[in-house]
């Protein structure tokens, strides 16, 4: 059992000691180990050429990060907080994004950008954003998020792994939280980064979901459990691409389906994940798809986030009204 | 560049025109406002542990650049601060409430910041910069008296939007003081891992003047801010001071600060503290009456008992609160997301 | 008669004329009147104080403008192209969206960001992206786009006059087009700014657009006509907040719907509209609500924008597609 | 600071350290690198007004910044250029087809940067600024004994990016020299109002090694270039230049310069012209052989042919290129998009 920052850390090790290419940069990811401890003791084991502490400069860490994947290394960047990105948002949406496919080709720039995310930690302003779909929406980028210790560890391995430039997604309030993680790449626990994952099976409603919200889903499916509602789960675990095939097929079965996340609904990913189903699932939805997410506001005060973030009670009211059609 | 300093450690003052003003008064109400602010500080910093902030950047060790920055403007002049700029926040008349209600969690913003004439605290690094440049913008085309002094740290200037902002002031003349409080870290990262070259190097580079003084030397730090605010006043152009202090505490009450600086370092510049160099002066002049001291303690303590008070009496927000000001003018479909949530809560009611 | 650029130029030229708090700021906006000539002349008139050339800095340009604003002043700045609001996406994103609800109403920030945008002009890369479904996303912001000269210049007249910040979009291959501009604010045919226009009626199938794409689902709905199928075509105009009631109203109507954008469709904004119609026309719905937009790629070079934009036979395929189902 | 010049406008040639090794065969090569260069430019140039080019950004006047610097460095030195930088791409091997392609539209870019250790134009600008020193930096960590180079204008400058890596370059001590083309104008904006202190003071205050030279005169360009990479190379930390010439032509063929600078300027500069300069040179010296003289102009003829029929002979790519490159490992619903576009569009074939 290992908590999800943990993993994290071991997965970074693993690229370490496996790949002399590999290099982890960011703020404060050295001597202090990360403001999330995630790269505790790697600047100790590894040097301060591989765990490198830039100056405080988020385009220069994904600028930089693009230049060393030219000349060959595999950066993994650490953004401190997910409301700090955008300064970096010119180097990804414009650069790495797109740089494999300027150059025809003839560049693969395999970044690794890691960024915490999300709300439930009572944090101030900007440091509680749900910001996935700015970047899902970005061609040429993909988009994983690690919900469990197992994906934190095994997905982000996948990511330093890919040639391909990843965002990798960290919800930060389940980074001490304890899982399995297994030991082997064969193990048939570890999936291919772009697979959607059903982590409760049901059959009367399908939860879709990801990141912070998977728990929040287990918990709702596990209380529905007990009014003799049976609801499935399903982590979309990649972002970009979405594993449209597995969603479609789960929901075919239920007939049923309710997006939860914890953005705003309001251009959100969830509207993806609801317009693709409400197409392909047009013929065996017996009601429509429902999105739960947060508020069309900016994240609140913390004292408001229990308000901002779906909870249970408003995961299982959407259930009720799908339910309910 | 030589680091400007009007009272040693020691607490003696130098023999230097910049001094001149200085007398009694003067350094018994420096001294009043970087006790009280050192007070709250460690209050705030109590409550935290208790559980009654969320989190709390301390302001302990930089008094005196923050202080005597700010009493060297004036009322009418604008600031944009940064984060830790309790000190600078109290001499304006920012209260303990509206100080704590951001780090309580129960709103993002505490005060107004058009009847402080201060800017609401920037959490993300450097983004405050361009704003106080554009608000000299409007100032200038205002043909006004005035003077927009904006605090940052020594991290904040790596970033791209400081370095666009000190361009963009002297390009544009507008009348702005840059203000740095180079405290010697940002987070677990040193000075030496942040920049090759000092920053008022840098600045100059840009054609902003510039002055080192001594964060930690209350009445330099007054003394350099008045020169080069004055100068900024008579359309001389854009300025920036860098102001050497140090962060006594962690970076934030998140923060474990021995995993990454030395015991030795802090015990250095524990000898160089603001308050007590300026209490040395007092004592030296016989400024410090019994009368004043006695008093001043007295008010740090009342002020420490209401920081406590106002900080537990904080009620938690409604949820309404967190839809009332997305925009200015609410939109259909806002209020109907918010009439939802209302009734939805409403139905949780028996 | 006066074409998109024409229009605008107008609606600058009124604020800067109405209000003296107004001003326009940019990259060479000022003694070259821009790089599509829509600040042409303003300069001249009113003088490098207000119609202020920046220097080459988009943050600090959207950065400069909210400290204007909170002096009172009325920013309406230009970003040169849509590829090139990146590096001001920081101070977009996490300061002027936010800094009314930050301070809790106290702060108004009425700043205008004019972008031109989308393709079809053939220019190289950048210079042609759709990127709205990024600030709709954003809370706080108002995002507008104008089809017509008609909107060109009252809905940026209105966007101006707005006290909240304002995205405002002008798609770049309608800037030579003409079209009539109303002469007064009260004539019947100058709409609120976040109401949905419908441009042609039609019965059988909605086509919701926006942007670059009003003209080609007119010119599919016209080629339509002569198949004897009645396509209605609606400009959203407003893409956030969304004319919802509207657009659900039209499509209940006519019980089919196709969104049509330029945007990539994974993720756009297309997805938010299909999702929303897919929620609340749940049993009006003959058919799925299909998307027409550009493909999850990068934009391509110039001589690929063909393949890239929907175009009046892409339009009238998803058509044949909601009819035949 | 001087401005470093070798060889005055009227031809003249100092008597420098720097100039000992010139020679007629190092001049005569580097004013046909020159020549070709502004012919391929001038090519370019019509070949747009016939519709041939989407764009074109002209190097017309800037030759001698961009074949002095790129003749000074070692050809397993890495450049990152911008995007105007034809001359220097000429130099590296970079052929009229690659160089063309990119402004026809026909593809994103044009040449493979690995081949030529020239990376692709970068069109946002100064983004590629950063991308130099993270490249650096991997340079460093390969202890390779390479520098690497990147170009940008005058108005990129002002970019927070350029900042950022002026400030990371010298953090690092990472081996990458910075050139800027210093050429009076970012579109219509003069650098009066670009910025208020010329960047190579700024970029001392930066800590970066600094050199300002007249950009018009290649002798003196390529032994700037040539003293600063070998510092760079020595482990000096990084450098930047800033070669002060002019753009000759609008900012692109969809400009019209005359809206906003004088006759008066461009006739100045027009005295001033790089290749003119050197030609005297030559001639003076008695370097210009007939021989040499008549072959280039065969030479350049025959380019200006080629440069025509290549440009002309690029067919429209397939649809298929546009979904070829978005990543580097296809995902399933790429592979969708892309079978159903071509399943679609082979629908209207009959
Ligand atoms: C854009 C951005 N990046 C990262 C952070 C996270 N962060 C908060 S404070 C800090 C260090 C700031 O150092 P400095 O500017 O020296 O100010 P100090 O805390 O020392 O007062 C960092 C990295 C942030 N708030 N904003
Ligand atoms: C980030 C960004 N902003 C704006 C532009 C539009 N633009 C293209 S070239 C240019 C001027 C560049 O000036 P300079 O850097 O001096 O280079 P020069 O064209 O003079 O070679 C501008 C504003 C851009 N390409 N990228
Ligand atoms: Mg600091
Ligand atoms: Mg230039």
């Amino acid at each position: 059992m290992l908590t999800l920052s943990q993993a994290i850390n071991r997965a970074l090790r693993h690229g370490l000691e496996s790949d002399p290419k590999v290099l982890v940069m960011g703020q404060d990811v050295g001597r202090s180990g990360g403001v999330f401890r995630v790269t505790d003791g790697l600047q100790k084991d590894f040097g301060a050429d591989r765990v490198v502490d830039t100056p405080l400069a988020e385009a220069g860490i994904v600028g930089t990060a693009i230049g060393l994947a030219m000349r060959g290394y595999r950066p993994v960047c650490e953004i401190q907080f997910d409301g700090f990105v955008y300064p970096a948002f010119n180097q990804i949406t414009s650069q790495l994004a797109k740089l494999h496919a300027r150059s025809g080709g003839r560049i693969t720039v395999p970044v690794v950008v890691r960024i915490p995310v999300s709300g439930g930690i009572g944090a101030v302003e900007h440091h509680s954003e749900s910001n996935e779909a700015y970047f899902a929406h970005t061609a040429g980028l993909r988009v994983m998020v690690a919900a469990t210790p197992q994906d934190g560890h095994w997905m982000l391995r996948q990511a330093i792994e890919s040639d391909d430039p990843v965002i990798f997604f960290e919800p930060k309030c389940r980074y001490w939280s304890k899982g399995e993680v297994a030991e082997t790449a064969d193990d048939p626990l570890v999936l291919p980064a772009e697979v959607a994952r059903t982590v409760r099976p049901g059959t009367d409603v399908t939860l879709l979901t990801w990141g912070s919200m998977v728990e929040t889903c287990l918990a709702a499916a596990a209380a529905a459990d007990g009014e003799g509602r049976s609801l499935e789960v399903v982590d979309l675990r990649s972002l970009s691409p979405i594993d449209t095939d597995a969603l479609v097929a789960a929901v075919a079965r239920t007939g049923r389906a309710v997006v939860v996340h914890e953005a705003p609904t309001f251009g959100g990913l969830g509207s993806e994940v609801a317009a693709m189903l409400s197409e392909r699932c047009f013929t065996s939805l017996e009601s429509p798809v429902l999105r739960v997410g947060g508020f069309n506001v900016p994240y609140p005060a913390a004292r408001l986030e229990g308000h901002y973030r779906p909870d249970l009670d408003r995961v299982l009211d959407a259930v009720d009204r799908v339910l309910a059609w | 560049m030589e680091t400007f300093q009007l009272v040693s450690p020691e607490g003696v003052l130098a023999d230097d025109p910049a001094a001149a003003d200085v007398d009694g008064d003067l350094c018994r109400g420096l001294y009043r406002d970087m006790v009280l602010a050192r007070r709250l500080d460690a209050e705030a910093y109590s409550l935290q542990r208790q559980g009654e902030l969320g989190l709390w950047l301390q302001s302990w060790g930089q008094e005196a650049a923050q202080v005597g920055s700010i009493r060297a403007i004036r009322d009418t002049d604008w600031v944009f601060p940064s984060y830790r700029d309790h000190a600078a926040a109290m001499c304006r008349g920012i209260g303990p409430e509206e100080l704590l209600a951001q780090w309580r969690g129960v709103r993002q913003s505490g005060w107004d910041p058009a009847r402080h004439r201060f800017h609401l605290y920037t959490l993300v690094l450097a983004a405050q910069l361009p704003h106080a440049v554009g608000y000299a913008m409007g100032v200038q085309r205002d043909g006004a008296d005035e003077v927009v002094m904006t605090y940052f740290g020594d991290g904040s200037s790596s970033e791209g939007e400081a370095n666009e902002a000190f361009n963009w002031a002297v390009t544009m003349a507008a009348p702005v003081l840059f203000f740095c409080q180079n405290n010697g870290w940002a987070i677990s990262t040193p000075t030496s891992a942040q920049y090759g070259a000092p920053l008022h190097r840098r600045a100059a580079g840009f054609g902003l003047a510039t002055q080192l003084v001594d964060g930690n030397d209350v009445l330099a730090v007054r003394a350099a801010t008045a020169r080069a605010a004055a100068a900024v006043r008579a359309g001389e152009g854009p300025a920036l001071i860098e102001a050497v202090t140090y962060r006594m505490a962690g970076h934030s009450t998140s923060d474990d600060p021995t995993r990454y600086r030395s015991g030795a370092e802090l015990d250095h510049w524990a000898t160089l503290d603001p308050l007590e160099r300026l209490r040395r002066l007092l004592d030296d002049r016989g400024w410090a009456t019994p009368g004043f001291v006695e008093e001043l303690e007295t008010e740090a303590t009342e002020l420490a008992a209401e920081v406590r008070r106002v900080c537990r009496a904080m009620p938690d927000p409604d949820a309404d609160a967190m839809f009332a000001h997305t925009l200015a003018v609410e939109t259909r479909s806002q209020a109907a997301e918010r009439a939802g949530y209302a009734a939805y809560t409403a139905s949780f009611v028996d």
